[in-house]
């Protein structure tokens, strides 16, 4: 097992004994982050890119030394490439708005998948039908992959952009990227990859991935909240238009009219989150130092730790792909007679933190033939300890609802 | 085990006594389900936060509550809660269910302590076996899932 | 004066020895906001709204406390009016968005004010192009102070919005919001004021303010970057559609369709700045400890301090109302033959922090015929002392640049 | 006083060496303000985070500027920086002006030392009067200020 115990320490919040397998809903901050942010906010603070002193000098500094630090990360050849966003719901509205109302018309497809978190679903749908243009989904396979055959099938002329988690945040399952890309690319689609767990839990290198945009939060990746990214190729944020008006995205403006700043400012209108921007950049120091590789094996480790002992539970039922290949630390589940809620519940009695529910993604849990899931995930800081307690309050919710 | 952490100090209790046999009872053997052929009033409720759902259906006669019938799908607390109505607004009145709605979110509050009339092995009490819900209210994230049939059920009250 | 010197130990950044004159940009955080964020950071961090496990709850129950806190502190009937944002700029682009493209035919009248911020123009511009809408701009006084005749004039039946500053962040003039609610109810339309400078000056009470909608950011009330506020009268609330979609704002999702979640979640896609709102709490809590009107004061004592000893410095110029009647702690300056960004420069050197540029208020600046300005900003903060440093450098700069 | 606060360090040095006379003098009296009859280039230059702006137009003969004019507004910096720059491209070729860019470029880099080469007191120094705004560098901020005026400049001779 990929030793990571000793950076329990790291993670003030892990002192109270709490079994955090909630991790893809959002991950715990290190002390490295908070403290970053606290001195930061505390030494050098002040609003950026229009003060001509050095304490707004400085601000800008740190502000655009993340951007570079989040280029860098996730093999982007431009900084400028790289728009900090609320998060990455907004990172997605961004390009369904900024890119979709402006470049697809009625009869256009826009392709996405049906394990889609909302967030890359809802804005497609209200595009759509501001457009008229036509939304497909692609399948997925017996073993919850995403069924490339029909995606095959489905990559026809028309379509114009295709929407597709980077990994699933139900089922752990990482689509072949790349491979869609190419298909995507061949009849001149667009590909935004919605990367909320993919960055955090395997990092990407945007120069191999083959996709156009890249969505992810900082809160999912040891940062704070109020903060996230729309990574876009040049080529394609130049086919974007702004989705919000405001300070900062201008050239110029006049009673009637405006111009735009150049990418990425034009995209960042308003007050953006600095002090965030500082966490963020900790945070991926942070992974760095650990190595993403490493963090990928160690989730991957739990896995098929966790696979292997929770088939033993009475009743449990596993939705996920059967293997760990190409699969992220999550692990959904469903018991006979038992309720996800009351799972979550009970779990919690012993302190295990997991999530129940449809996940945001109500579609995919239809396609399971369920109605919620409770979803064990895990991160650098969890250990098979962890998942001795999840399976013991497996075990003792079957005890009360009498599953056998 | 079990240590209370975070800013909210929640009392760990049993949960023995949160899932008492007669709440498991009603979650597997639901009352009153199904649909009812003339339904006067109905009305469906979400929690759009985990998504339980109930549908209610009634049937009224002079302001009396004459049949009632429940559809959904969610977790032990809704869905016996759910059951456990059926069987005590049947035969009341608006009014008498008005008292009931306000005795149950009592119980449910975590402001107000627990009311000692509420006890469900004393023969005759007002909420029947609802009162086995009481457990709930050391589970402040469960109580919207108790709660959701009786907003549910106003709902569909005021809808005639 | 106004005693609040002794406040300034809670600033950590003041003991630098910075002149800070930017509050106007953002303000400064004091420790117990800082400590607020980095305490519930450590102990009890999670998703919100999601999660059955207690530090879920916690979480949940932090952040919707932050939202009572804020609907109290500005006097909102209703919890639910308040709908946390990214900024006053994602608030106001919310409103034309989400309100506009929804509510605005071609023909129907957006009413605005030369001394807009960007924050509340270009997304008006934004939503006329798209919907045919005519923008129209009410202009100011000599005195600098919005034109009520021209206001009253413009104020006819076809007006369906007015988009106006509740304090303006170049020249502080207040003005009179009730006054402009009244008529513009009285034509049907209603009223969003930018209060990115109003709240944290003044202070509001939106239930005598009169408008309809009220947006503001945290970071220039002492609080946190990436959050701000929408506040909506529920009934005008009710007439907008979400600007994004994703998790969190959903009733239910198919693969084609989705219905909203009830307000104000159906406007809070996707996770929200959870962290962020607990800081935004605490800076609340901070600035009711000293008391709205007390800082209200406070700042109007120092501008008066300002413009009288400004009156005296040579070839200065001041751009704003004679008076601090309804007038903010904000000071607009120019010096002839001294561009405003020289004058930052050498304030920078004796630590005098102001703002120079246009102030993304690139149409005000044509307005009062220049280019850009030197903004001195006061808040609960600064001193006569930061005045004497001001004047003190205005004089070298004059100095140098051979100014009589 | 001006102690250096915040996570960057600004060695802070005179004003006077910022301010030079001779960048007063450029700002204060604009050389080749205006335009020209017959613009062969022409290219307009914003720096949006300050509204520094700057419009070149040149005139070329045979890969020679044979005449400059620049229009704009904004501080002493980015139009001594314009003024300056008229009197030094005038008669260069574009290879010429591509190493005078390139020297600016330098002269401004946080990163490179001072170049003993560029000393504005020395006769026949390659920049001239420009090497006065060597005292920017001490102003991170100012140096798009200062570099306004060439890459306006690199535009207007790749527009044509
Ligand atoms: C009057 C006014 N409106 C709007 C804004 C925009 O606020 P933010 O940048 O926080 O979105 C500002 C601040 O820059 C402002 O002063
Ligand atoms: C796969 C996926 N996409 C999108 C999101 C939305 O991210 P956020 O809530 O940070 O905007 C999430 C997380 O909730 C996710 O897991």
């Amino acid at each position: 097992m990929t030793d990571l115990a000793h950076l329990r320490a790291d993670f003030p919040i892990l002192d109270s004994g709490v079994h955090f397998l909630d991790s893809s809903a959002s991950s715990q901050k290190p002390a490295p982050v908070l403290e970053a942010m606290d001195r930061f906010a505390r030494t050098s603070y002040a609003n950026v890119h229009r003060g001509a002193y050095r304490l707004s000098l400085a601000a800008t500094d740190a502000y655009e030394a993340a951007r570079r630090r989040v280029a860098d990360f996730i093999g982007a050849a431009n900084p400028s490439e790289v728009v900090f966003t609320r998060g990455t719901t907004t990172s997605l509205n961004m390009v369904a708005f900024g890119w979709g109302i402006e470049n697809l018309l009625p009869g256009d497809r826009i392709l996405t998948t049906v394990m889609e978190h909302h967030a890359n679903l809802v804005p497609w749908q209200m595009v759509a039908k501001r457009t008229g243009a036509v939304l497909d989904h692609v399948p997925l396979t017996d073993d919850c992959r995403l069924d490339m055959r029909v995606l095959g099938e489905k990559m026809v002329p028309g379509v114009r952009i295709v929407a597709v988690s980077g990994m699933s945040n139900v089922l752990g399952t990482i689509p072949d990227v790349p491979a869609i890309s190419s298909l995507a690319h061949a009849v001149g689609a667009r590909v935004v990859v919605d990367a909320a767990q993919l960055v955090p839990h395997a990092g990407v290198d945007v120069s191999t991935l083959g996709s156009d945009f890249v969505a992810f939060s900082s809160h999912k990746m040891l940062g704070p909240t109020g903060i996230g990214v729309l990574w876009g190729r040049m080529e394609a944020l130049e086919e974007m238009e702004p989705f919000e008006g405001g300070g900062e995205m201008i050239s110029d403006v006049t009673l009637h009219d405006a111009t735009w700043a150049p990418i990425p400012h034009r995209f960042e209108a308003g007050t953006p989150p600095i002090i965030e921007a500082v966490g963020l950049h900790a945070a991926i120091d942070y992974l760095d130092s650990v190595g993403m590789d490493k963090i990928y094996a160690h989730d991957q480790e739990l896995t098929a730790v966790a696979l292997e002992r929770l088939s033993d539970v009475p009743g449990l039922v596993l939705h996920g792909p059967a293997g760990i290949e190409a699969r992220g630390g999550v692990v959904s589940m469903t018991m006979e007679g038992t309720h996800a809620h009351d799972l979550a519940t009970i779990l919690d009695e012993g302190d295990v933190a997991v999530r129940s529910g449809h996940h945001c993604a109500k579609p995919l849990m239809r396609e399971l033939g369920v109605t919620a899931t409770a979803r064990a995930s895990f991160y650098l800081y969890n250990t098979e300890d962890d998942i001795d307690a999840l399976v013991a309050g497996l075990r003792r919710a079957g005890e009360i609802f009498g599953v056998r | 085990m079990a240590a209370p952490h975070g800013t909210v100090t929640v009392v760990t209790m049993a949960l023995e006594d949160l899932y008492r046999e007669v709440i498991l009872d009603h979650y597997r053997n639901p009352r009153n389900r199904g649909h009812l052929e003339h339904a006067d009033a109905t009305a469906q409720g979400v929690n759009p936060l985990c998504g339980d759902e109930v549908t209610i259906e009634l049937e009224l006669s002079d302001g009396v509550v004459t049949g009632v019938a429940v559809e959904g799908q969610g977790c032990s607390i809704s869905q016996a809660s759910a059951s456990m109505m059926t069987e005590v607004v049947k035969g009341k009145t608006r009014a008498q269910i008005g008292d009931l709605v306000a005795k149950f979110r009592g119980m449910m509050s975590l402001e107000d302590g627990v009311d000692p009339e509420l006890d469900p092995e004393r023969p005759g009490s007002v909420l029947g076996d609802l009162e086995a819900l009481q457990g709930v209210r050391q589970y402040p994230v469960r109580i919207k899932c108790a709660s959701l049939p009786w907003n549910t059920l106003m709902e569909a009250l005021s809808s005639t």
